[in-house]
């Protein structure tokens, strides 16, 4: 499979396992970053990873952050993304069977790598399982939200990024 | 400050409990889905719009497994929402992501820890400065 | 191989639907505290006596956080117990440790949760090899 | 606090990451191995680092392997060690409370190192709850088993070692 996959500078080093884990597999891997530990901002990753996936251009995406709760939301946020962000293996499974989750989300800093790779393993092979019912919910998620705007934009938080390099945000 | 909480059948005992025991916190607490019957779809809109108008209120939407709701509101405008299975995400997800709603899957956290992970939920405050960049972002999105 | 189970009052709940969710599976399940009422002590030591004497079956105990029944399990002769919260762990720890008893808090663990750790536990086989030297320490200990 | 700490070789990174952690919450970190990936047997470290806390040169124990289980039942089998295995800050918040646990454990391929921190913070704060059902439940557990030949004794596991180093455990 193709897997487009995307985290914030908390947990490089535990994305950067699971790209090995994921290659070991025999998977095809699109790295979205971040590539360092230098501060950067959940959002621009989640949207990256996910936009690949809704775009067509990758078939799942994984993303993870401290805890998984930024990045999974910003996931969720793109078109025709349904991101579950979950701890445990059956919650994967269910989000895939049921809801053909197409983005699982987890925290770096709250689940084991030892875990994770099984999270990953079992959300990459349960199959969707389509009834007449499922889809129709799941086509109930797909029209809410949506932005034109945003869409594959790479400007489309600039104005913040600029607010950010005024020094603008501060502890 | 209140809570709003909601749930589909599946969710209804657990909200139940967790109702009880944030009003033994002193919270206010106000419930969306007071009957049974309830499905998750319509459930978490409601608490999710009750999020969209009333700012300074946090939302709880209780189902089986958390993620169907967790896609619902996070589609939403304004809401950021967490699927939460353990304390310490419960904490962090408010102080750093501003999380205005949480789902909890009653198939898979029991009902010891989701009282916790309710309880400091409710009791987390968002800590502002540079995570305001993060926020301001998701909030551009859908 | 037979599944025994047992639990305290607070487990008897849990205890019931992993029962049938395992004769569902075919296995064979022995109960032994069909009634309720029993505290974890007791019901630990039925479970933990039982797989001494019958080593080729499987314990399970279930009480609110398994964290006492895992105490008084492990402190018996030939008895390895992991409390159990997650899936990878109930495979690993069948294949690596030789886990023959689990405990899960019901209090911790969901119901739909609980069951796929058990019925991952009960499929699960020993690897031998180099894990014995592992165990075999372990068993000579108390 | 005085923190017995231990390992098996599959975790030692995420072992000296909560040493470091302890150390600069101001605790004493009595580390007992092991120090390297080099493969070895967690019985000998559980037993190691619940000692030191049954022996009154600890405070409290902590000890990480893969799942956390093996190295957990090896420390609970030392006399008055009481040990929980936990995945949750919840559990061991109880386990202190009202077993007056001694030893916590975790999996490090389970749980993830800012979990793995906040579960160690509740459980060296948290203080038991002394009844005298709690004490009679807890004087329970501590009659049972025992063994005064494992008592302290660094030559406990010869037997296996030497026939490890004679080959005859393989896969």
């Amino acid at each position: 499979m193709r897997v487009s996959i995307g985290c914030d500078h908390i947990v490089t080093e535990v994305k950067n396992h699971l790209v090995k884990y994921l290659e070991n597999k025999g998977h095809e891997v699109v790295d979205n970053g971040t590539f360092d530990k230098k501060r950067t901002h959940y959002p621009i990753y989640g949207k990256k990873t996910a936009e690949k996936v809704t775009l067509g251009e990758a078939d799942l995406g994984v993303v993870i952050c401290g805890t998984g709760v930024g990045i999974s939301i910003s996931a969720n946020k793109v078109k025709g993304a349904r991101a579950a962000l979950v701890g445990d293996i059956e919650t994967a499974r269910y989000a895939k069977e049921n809801l053909n989750a197409n983005i699982i989300a987890m925290g770096g800093r709250i689940v084991g790598v030892g875990l994770m790779e099984n999270i990953m393993d079992v959300f990459l092979e349960t199959e969707y399982n389509k009834t007449p019912e499922k889809e129709e919910i799941i086509k109930k998620i797909d029209i809410l939200g949506g932005n034109e705007e945003q869409s594959n934009n790479e400007n489309f938080f600039d104005e913040f990024m600029e607010k950010w390099d005024r020094g603008e945000y501060h502890d | 400050m209140k809570i709003v909480i909601g749930s589909d059948l599946k969710g209804f005992k657990l909200k139940e409990l967790i109702k009880m025991h944030l009003v033994q916190l002193g919270y206010e607490v106000k419930d969306l889905t007071p009957l049974k019957g309830n499905n998750y779809y319509d459930a978490t809109l409601k608490v999710a719009e009750y999020i969209q108008a009333n700012k300074e209120d946090k939302g709880i939407m209780i189902d089986e497994y958390g993620v169907g709701p967790f896609m619902i509101a996070n589609k939403l405008k304004g809401i950021i929402c967490a699927n939460l299975f353990d304390e310490h995400s419960a904490r962090m997800t408010r102080s750093h992501n501003n999380t205005n709603m949480v789902t909890i899957g009653s198939g898979i956290v029991g009902d010891r820890l989701a009282e916790k992970i309710v309880e400091t939920f409710a009791a987390a405050n968002y800590d502002g400065g540079r995570h305001q960049i993060r926020v301001d972002m998701l909030n551009k999105m859908c």
